[in-house]
């Protein structure tokens, strides 16, 4: 009994469903019942035929499996085929999505209620979940890809939902056109596969890499940075991130499901899932590591400084990612899969949490217009604040199990270790503190603007079982995925060492001056932001580090200027200069015909002279 | 001269004859559908006259007329032409002239018909020279043929005058060649290795150059097109233009003017400014009888290109194939252009329906003679479905038989200049008149003109398009024929 | 002596061509285009074509120049027209023409003077003429016959009509 | 046959020298009435060039070819002085440079 | 198959339209969409039925060698479906647009559908040449007289540029004959015969030279493209879908089946700058494409660009080793299912253009505005077929440009990079025209307008169907083609 197929099959199904109704039923009356059970009901059923096809994968010995649906095309010697595969690594993030994606869908239908384009949302929402499902579950690149455009897509639609406002348009648009750039890279990584090795199935590629190539190779390096570079699109890490805090302005149900849990980490899964590429190549890999930690910090700082509660939680989401990719990047495969499942968690729940917050506001987003909100607001702010210990990884919450293995299997790497684990050490400090100050700004101090709680069962009833994960999901464990990916010695390091104990005390020091800073207000912050250097920084740090703004005037200004400057075709000027040209002869030459017959002899006169000219000239 | 002589020159003795019988009947009965009918007997026996002129056989007669079936296939030609004429300018002399006036114009074109049955024919100075006169002071008076208005009579002098420059070039070329070469039939006429000689055939290419418009010998060609009354035009522009080529291929033939490079060099200049400048001067004009008038400049430019060809002996075949079937496309074209507009300014007074104005909705008020006008100028444009495309595909099969790539590389430049004015006539056609916008109910008005219209014309018209489509779909039996009387030529 | 006769010829014809189209009234311009067709006779008579003299002058100076004697007079081209000739006849008008004639004219001097064989030829007598006339040529007397006639249609409608118009206008 | 004492080529020369002086007529002449003038000049250089040339070869064709051309110019000046009537009746002048109305 | 019955069916259902006017003006569009379901019908039981190579050869032109060869292998069947498919399209997508004159419409719809199935079919050079200018004269007639605002000069900018570059294929055409007839003593037009024509490199590089540019300027390719934008913003709707649906492919059909199979080393010689030009017009057309404010020229341009994919496609051709060259499957392949998903893809989007013209009065963006939210179901539409077109994997465009570009990477990497960067430049055009027409705040000078019926959805429906058909199972496509393309190569 195989019913892999039916997990992605069930929210495809949905969709259509949803798709179809759509086109009948006029916004004005919309079908929320339908829509929300369909909506939500797929997904859970998926979820549930998750659960069974995972007891069923470990009840036959975990033994990686193959489902071949179709093969998709056949073209000389090019023959991918529509095959899933199940294994640890496919599992985890299809429990993920299913799972989380349920609480999500669940929590949405009392989010979006009062929203229009009801059946549109879950239409999308199913749309991205059967995507996300085909990404993780393929097994063959191509089929990947497929995923890997269908997530880029519904996030498109998801961040434009509320197209009126273009606004919104510009942010979906945004999304995906600089998620593109990196997915033509991935598109020329595909195809450097497929010449070198001539199969693009994910398994059978992997091996013919690792016989064809030593360790260090170009040509591996060159394939596995192609690759590196569409993971770093779609996982918002630099330098393709700038579009993620922009995309907070898609319903937070969906920030929370695609701009948090899955969608976003698809690039961390891509790496451990071609692992084998990557460790092919030294090179890559440091890559990898880098950009994980040049973004951990960046952002960190960033999540600083921002006001949008939306915003700061969009930055950190880009850190705690950016954690994932330094540990792809030093070798602790295990403990970036781990981290994103955990991360899943508690990024779902602080959303979510914070999309109570915002709804009983009104759709206010802008924290330092909050306050004192956490005697109003109960159910969020106790799940605002698991979500932010987990965040902060406050030991025995599930982010400490994850981020520790990380933070300590970078100390280990073989470059520089000790820079590596330096900075993230002090991105988990930066953490902390970010944490703390979005809690204190929100939930304490003066009152701001009154709350109207909306909350239903069916959201704060999510909000608890992601509590629940969100605290107990360390429990999980790396086992599932460790059958999978190679881990040179992890989690077996000495936690009580000294790097161990540091690294444990950081996210206490950022807490702490964290409530010293902006609760006790002991340093006056405020004054340090005020003076000239400290705006300057603040401003910079805001801006997340100008990357925007250097980006505006490099490729967009210049790009819609000689648009516009073009938009007749100077190409065409060509040819209206030709028929400028033939017309002017036209004139010239009819000016000639004047009518008159001795001008008209004349001409004869001279036809003749140039005839005999010819004549001569042959002596 | 024998008695087959005589069963050779058929078509010519029955076409004198039936000049005498119609000049007789006028003078007894001055009656215009009479005149019509005995013309059109004439022309009809002439037509049936060329099957037994054929039968005689190719011989030239006293070294002056070589009848073979080259010339009989001009002579059809030129004599359905002078049917067509005919039969289109009935309605049109009905309307414009004074009763008393009328059957004179018969008798013009049947001596007209007869010049450039001649010409077809010549092998000679002498026939030569005669023939284009006959053919030429013919068409003086048919184009001066109206009484009123000035435009006739101008083109009529200009006509005249600049016809009489270039004849008297031509006969001074011809007197230089004589004095050169000591004879005056085409085979012996010319020696490359004389100057004298080599001039005279300048003179004379330039005389024949005139005739057929070309560059810088064209410029009487459009105010004559435009003064003539339009179903003359139509004549102007098929016969006489035809009878020259048909002379001038022949001519080239028989006596290798061609093979001296500095003609050659001459007449390949001449053909790519015609063809050039004749589809410039087109370009934007607005009047339809001068962009006929332009387009026909250029149309005898790409013609050249067979004449070049002609001029290789092993070309020859091919060449006069080539110029058979393009002028056989080129008298249904040019026909059906002048006569839809003969049939339109037939029903109009005033000037000719020249303006291209005049055209706007023709398409939907008169679907057939738009449709007509449109294969005309489609077939002009040498657009497939049409004789036209099938006549420049055999310049292009010419052009690469003789690898005469310069010249086709001009043929399709001016083709392409070309296309533009050809699709203006039809676009102008297509667009709705300012009247239909106004109510539905104007435009049943000119439906009302057309049953009223000139029907016999109307029908001549109608048969010309569908030549045009039908040869153009199916060119098989131009093809044949033509290719046998090029096979056959010169023996 | 006959190459002189020639040369006194020759050149009264070109004396007198040049001043028919440069003369202002034009009766007199024909009397001096008689002049030139009586010079190009005398010419013909040396050049041993006696026939072609003879028809030089019947023929064009005694029908043709008196037909446009006829139209001259018709025309009724008086003083005015002579004043308005010298008008029309600008001595500018002539540089255009002039220098496109002396350039064709040097042209022809190098084409005929380069085929200079000094071969002056013999003549041909009248009886040899009217042989070849209605024998061979028969044909082209035939075509000359159908030439006149349309001349003859033509000039006859034209005419006619001119007639008829003042013939109205006198009414 | 005796030869004849006048060259060919001189004969040639004055006909052009004729052919051309019609031609300039032709050229400045704005009176219809000169123009038909210079037209015969031109037709009488060609006659006198064939005369001379068949002169030359001792054929009686140059002479033909004349009588030709003396029947093509009595059908010209016939149909031509018919239009000069015209002519003077429609413009009511004999400037030919009046009758240039059609053009473009 | 009769294909030579195919084509006089539709140009005497053409004739009969146009009679059929007389009767009732709504007439000419049942007889054109009955024509067009019956032909297509025809075509596609010959398909189901186990479609077998058919081949017709009739005497024309003994005098040239010419004859009508009429023959349909898997790429000419393929293209004949799409052909007969959207001239159903079109007769729809004009349904209530055409109020004047629609037996003439109707008949210049039927006469280009019959010239292009022609086109697809002949294998005879003369008779080739023949349907490529039949199909101009109604198409010309089609956006003349039923265009918009400018139709003269973008009626007649399309005929020039097509007619000039027909010549020069005439003028290469009969050169090719020539030196054919000079090598082997027959003069014939049979493309068959003319296959293994021996030629002198540099002769056959200008001739193979003179057959591209026709085939590029229809295509139509940077720098030759210039006439696509202005003919199909004054085009009626019709004229649209089947420009672009049709036209352009009988453009990349000539590359395909005259180009590289009659000059294959002249074209192997060519096929870096040919592969430039494609993959110019990728990202010039692209570009293009986001400067225009106009829906419909913005499509065209986006033509331009997906077209860049074919031109790129089918001239990658491979190293076979010692320099020679060798037939690239994957980018031909790509080619050809490009052809078929863009004919659906853009038809769907100039109709969706046509319609809202029809609805607003207007093609400016800027004036539109918010449609979503009056036209639910034209929103939708419209983000399908711009998705499709943007090439999104599952939906038949990326499967076309997938394989291109994988074909291309073989080939040459760097200009497989540049066109790989169209791919993003899609994007942004491809969103600004869903963005600005479709969302935002509703213009609130736009009227109320219509929806979408049960007409055009049906129609819609069925092409989005195609489009997922192509882009989940393309199989049966390439099934059909490959055997074609193995046969285009012929080393002599």
């Amino acid at each position: 009994m195989d019913l892999l197929w039916l997990v992605p099959t069930l929210p495809l199904l949905g969709f259509l469903a949803l798709f179809v109704a759509g086109l009948f039923v006029s916004e004005a009356r919309p079908l929320k019942w339908f829509s929300g059970i369909v909506g939500a009901g797929s997904v859970g059923l998926a979820a549930l035929v998750a659960l069974v096809v995972g007891m069923d994968f470990y009840a036959q010995g975990a033994e990686p499996q193959w489902y071949l649906l179709w093969t998709w095309m056949d073209v000389d010697g090019f023959t991918p085929s529509i095959r899933l595969y199940l294994d640890g690594l496919s599992l985890v993030m299809m429990g993920v999505i299913t799972g989380v994606g349920f609480l999500i869908h669940l929590y949405a239908t009392g989010y979006m209620w009062g929203e229009g384009g009801y059946s549109r949302f879950f239409a999308y929402m199913n749309l991205f979940v059967f995507a996300m499902l085909m990404l993780v579950l393929g097994d063959n690149l191509l089929v990947l890809f497929l995923g890997w455009e269908g997530v880029g897509l519904c996030s498109y639609l998801l961040i434009g939902f509320f197209h009126a406002q273009p606004e919104n348009g510009y942010a979906a648009r945004k999304a995906f056109v600089v998620t593109r750039v990196g997915d033509t890279a991935m598109l020329l990584g595909l195809f450097l596969l497929f010449r070198e090795v001539g199969s693009i199935e994910v398994q059978a590629s992997m091996a013919g890499a690792r016989e064809l190539w030593p360790e260090g190779s170009t040509m591996a390096t060159l394939i596995a940075l192609l690759l590196l570079g569409g993971a770093v699109g779609k996982s918002a890490q630099l330098p393709l991130q700038t579009w993620l805090p922009d995309a907070m302005a898609g319903p937070t149900p969906v920030s929370a499901l695609i701009h948090a849990a899955t969608m976003v980490t698809a690039g961390v899964y891509l790496i451990a899932r071609t692992h084998e590429l990557f460790l092919l190549s030294p090179t890559a890999q440091l890559a990898v590591a880098s950009v994980g930690l040049a973004t951990l910090l960046i952002a960190s700082f960033t999540a600083l400084t921002q006001r949008d509660i939306k915003r700061v939680l969009a930055y950190s989401t880009m850190s705690q990612i950016g954690y994932m990719f330094l540990a792809l990047g030093v070798g602790a495969w295990s403990a970036a899969i781990f981290h994103l499942m955990t991360h899943a968690f508690f990024k779902a729940l602080l959303f979510l949490a914070s999309g109570s917050v915002i709804l009983a506001l009104h759709h206010e987003q802008d924290m330092f217009k909050m306050g004192g909100l956490w005697r109003k607001l109960p159910i969020p702010f106790a799940s605002m604040l698991i979500g932010s210990i987990a965040l902060a990884a406050l030991p025995f919450t599930s982010g400490f199990y994850s981020k520790d293995a990380i933070v300590l299997a970078s100390f280990d790497f073989a470059p520089a270790g000790w820079l590596f684990w330096g900075g993230a050490a002090f991105a988990a400090f930066l953490t902390a503190l970010y944490t703390t100050r979005m809690m204190v700004i929100t939930f304490f101090g003066k009152t701001g603007i009154e709350p109207h709680d909306h909350s239903r069962i069916n959201m704060w009833g999510t909000l608890a079982v992601l509590c629940l994960l969100a605290i107990g999901g360390g429990w999980f464990g790396l086992a599932p995925v460790a059958a999978v990916l190679p881990d040179g010695g992890l989690g077996e390091a000495d936690h009580t060492s000294a790097v161990a104990l540091a690294t444990m005390a950081a996210p206490f020091l950022g807490i702490a001056l964290g409530w010293l800073l902006f609760h006790n207000r002991r340093i006056n912050v405020d004054g340090l932001a005020a003076s000239r250097f400290g705006d300057a920084t603040r401003r910079f740090w805001f801006s997340g580090w100008g990357f925007d703004w250097v980006y505006d005037r490099v490729f967009v200004k210049p790009f819609i200027a000689v648009a516009h400057l073009n938009k007749a075709d100077a190409v065409d000027f060509a040819y209206r200069i030709i028929a400028a040209v033939t017309r002017g002869l036209h004139y010239v030459i009819a000016l000639t015909q004047s009518g008159r017959l001795r001008w008209y002899a004349a001409n004869m006169a001279i036809g003749l002279l140039v005839a005999f000219l010819i004549v001569l000239d042959a002596l | 001269m024998t008695g087959a002589d005589l069963q050779a020159l058929a078509p010519h003795l029955v076409l004198i004859g039936g000049t005498l019988a119609l000049l007789l009947a006028i003078s007894f009965v001055r009656s215009h559908v009479l005149a019509l009918a005995v013309t059109l007997a004439t022309l009809v026996a002439t037509l049936f006259a060329l099957p037994a002129s054929n039968a005689a056989g190719a011989r030239v007669i006293d070294g002056l007329l070589a009848i073979d079936a080259y010339a009989n296939f001009f002579n059809a030609l030129f004599v359905m032409a002078a049917i067509a004429s005919a039969l289109l300018g009935y309605r049109y002399l009905e309307r414009r002239i004074t009763l008393a006036h009328r059957e004179e114009f018969y008798v013009l074109l049947l001596t007209a018909t007869l010049g450039a049955m001649a010409m077809a024919s010549a092998t000679h100075f002498a026939a030569f020279v005669l023939g284009l006169e006959v053919l030429s002071i013919s068409l003086y008076a048919m184009i001066a043929y109206p009484e009123e208005g000035q435009a006739p009579l101008e083109a009529a002098l200009k006509y005249l005058v600049l016809s009489g420059v270039a004849s008297t070039t031509q006969l001074f070329g011809m007197a230089l060649a004589y004095a050169a070469t000591g004879s005056m039939a085409f085979e012996a006429a010319f020696s490359a290795g004389s100057l004298l000689a080599v001039a005279g055939q300048a003179m004379i290419l330039a005389g024949v150059a005139f005739k057929l418009s070309l560059v810088p010998f064209h410029m009487w060609t459009p105010d004559v097109y435009q003064g003539a009354p339009a179903p003359v035009t139509g004549f102007v522009a098929t016969v006489s233009k035809g009878a020259v080529v048909a002379l001038l291929l022949r001519y080239v033939v028989e006596t290798g003017a061609l093979g001296a490079a500095p003609l050659v060099l001459g007449v390949v200049i001449i053909a790519v400014v015609s063809m050039v400048v004749g589809n410039l001067l087109a370009l934007l004009q607005d009047n339809l009888k001068r962009i006929l008038a332009y387009s026909s400049i250029a149309h005898i430019g790409y013609l050249l290109i067979a004449v070049v060809l002609a001029a290789s002996i092993s070309g020859a075949p091919m060449a006069l194939e080539t110029g058979m079937v393009y002028l056989a496309g080129y008298f249904l074209m040019t026909l059906a252009a002048f006569g839809v507009m003969t049939v339109l300014s037939s029903e109009a007074g005033g000037e000719d329906a020249e303006r291209l104005e005049a055209y706007e909705g023709l398409f939907w008020q008169r679907p057939l003679l738009a449709a007509t006008l449109s294969a005309a100028a489609l077939s002009l444009a040498g657009i497939p479905l049409t004789i036209g495309f099938i006549a420049k595909f055999y310049l292009f099969a010419a052009g690469a038989e003789g690898e005469l790539w310069t010249l086709v590389w001009a043929l399709v430049i001016g083709s392409a200049i070309g296309v533009y004015y050809y699709l203006r006539i039809i676009f102008t056609m297509t667009k709705t008149p300012a009247a239909e916008d106004v109510g539905e109910a104007r435009e049943a008005a000119p439906a009302a003109t057309e049953r009223a219209g000139a029907w016999e014309a109307a029908a001549v018209v109608v048969a010309l398009g569908a030549g045009i489509v039908v040869f153009g779909i199916y060119p098989t039996p131009i093809i044949d024929i033509a290719r046998a009387a090029a096979q056959a030529f010169g023996g | 002596m006959e190459l002189t006769l020639f040369y006194i010829a020759a050149a009264v014809a070109i004396a007198a061509a040049a001043l028919v189209v440069t003369r202002l009234n034009a009766a007199h311009a024909l009397v001096w285009l008689v002049v030139a067709l009586l010079a190009i006779a005398v010419i013909f008579f040396l050049l041993g074509a006696p026939f072609a003299a003879a028809l030089e002058i019947v023929i064009y100076a005694g029908a043709i120049v008196v037909l446009f004697l006829f139209v001259v007079m018709m025309l009724n081209l008086g003083r005015r027209s002579i004043t308005r000739e010298r008008l029309w006849l600008e001595p500018g008008m002539w540089i255009g023409p002039a220098i496109l004639t002396a350039i064709l004219f040097g042209e022809m001097i190098f084409l005929i003077a380069s085929s200079d064989t000094g071969d002056a030829g013999s003549p041909v007598g009248p009886k040899a003429v009217g042989e070849a006339l209605f024998g061979q040529y028969l044909l082209a007397v035939e075509l000359a016959a159908m030439l006149l006639l349309a001349a003859l249609v033509g000039a006859y409608h034209l005419g006619r009509r001119y007639l008829r118009d003042r013939r109205e206008e006198a009414s | 046959m005796t030869s004849l004492a006048v060259p060919m080529e001189h004969v040639l020369l004055i006909a052009a020298v004729l052919f051309l002086i019609g031609f300039a007529g032709v050229l400045v002449r704005r009176n219809v009435i000169f123009l038909l003038m210079s037209l015969e000049i031109m037709m009488n250089a060609c006659g006198l060039a064939f005369v001379a040339a068949g002169a030359k070869w001792g054929q009686p064709d140059g002479q033909i070819m004349f009588m030709l051309i003396l029947a093509i110019a009595a059908a010209e000046v016939a149909v031509a002085l018919g239009l000069v009537l015209q002519l003077e009746r429609r413009f009511d002048t004999l400037d030919v440079d009046a009758a240039s109305e059609l053009n473009g | 198959m009769n294909i030579l019955g195919l084509i006089l069916f539709l140009l005497i259902a053409g004739g009969v339209a146009w009679a059929a006017e007389r009767i009732n003006p709504n007439a000419p569009r049942w007889v054109g969409l009955i024509a067009f379901i019956a032909a297509g019908a025809y075509v596609a039981n010959a398909w189901a039925g186990g479609y077998a190579y058919a081949n017709q050869y009739i005497e024309w032109i003994p005098r040239f060698g010419i004859h009508v060869i009429l023959s349909m292998d898997g790429l000419s069947l393929m293209l004949t479906a799409l052909t007969l498919f959207l001239g159903a399209v079109a007769v729809v997508s004009s349904w209530t647009e055409t109020k004047r004159r629609t037996g003439f419409f109707q008949f210049n719809v039927l006469w280009v559908m019959a010239g292009v199935v022609g086109v697809f079919t002949a294998l005879d050079l003369f008779l080739f040449f023949f349907f490529w200018e039949v199909m101009l004269i109604p198409m010309y007639f089609l956006i003349a007289i039923w265009g918009h605002e400018n139709k003269a000069f973008a009626a007649m900018k399309f005929f020039l540029f097509t007619q000039i570059s027909g010549l020069l294929m005439l003028f290469a055409i009969l050169a090719l004959v020539y030196f054919n007839y000079a090598n082997t003593g027959s003069i014939t037009f049979n493309y068959n015969d003319l296959l293994g024509a021996e030629l002198a490199p540099d002769v056959a590089f200008y001739l193979m030279l003179g057959f591209f540019v026709a085939f590029v300027v229809k295509l139509p390719g940077v720098p030759f493209h210039t006439w696509l934008p202005d003919a199909h913003t004054q085009a009626p709707t019709a004229g649209s879908v089947i420009l672009a649906g049709i036209l352009l492919k009988t453009g990349a059909y000539g590359l395909i089946r005259f180009v590289i199979p009659l000059f294959p080393d002249a074209s192997a010689q060519f096929a870096n700058w040919a592969m430039f030009l494609g993959a110019l017009s990728i990202l010039y057309g692209g570009y293009m494409a986001y400067s225009q404010s106009d829906f419909k020229r913005l499509v065209a341009y986006s033509s331009v660009a997906h077209m860049g994919f074919v031109l790129l496609g089918a001239f990658a051709f491979l190293d076979a080793g010692d320099g020679a060259a060798g037939m690239n499957p994957l980018g031909m392949q790509g080619a050809v299912v490009t052809m078929i998903a863009h004919g659906f893809s853009t038809a769907a989007l100039f109709m969706m253009a046509g319609a809202l013209q029809e609805r607003l009065h207007t093609r400016e963006m800027s004036d539109m505005g918010g449609l979503w939210m009056r036209a639910p179901r034209m929103g939708v539409m419209t983000m399908f077929f711009v998705v499709a077109s943007v090439g999104m994997p599952g939906l038949g465009n990326f499967i076309g440009e997938f394989l291109v570009l994988l074909g291309a990477f073989q080939a040459n990497v760097p200009l497989t990079v540049a066109a790989a960067l169209g791919v993003v430049v899609a994007a942004v055009y491809g969103l600004v025209l869903l963005q600005r027409a479709f969302q935002g705040e509703p213009n609130p000078d736009v009227p109320a307008m219509r929806d979408f019926g049960l007409r055009e959805m049906t129609v819609m429906t069925l092409m989005m169907a195609a489009l997922i058909w192509i882009g989940v199972y393309p199989q049966p496509l390439l099934d059909l083609s490959a055997p074609v393309i193995e046969t285009l190569w012929i080393t002599p």
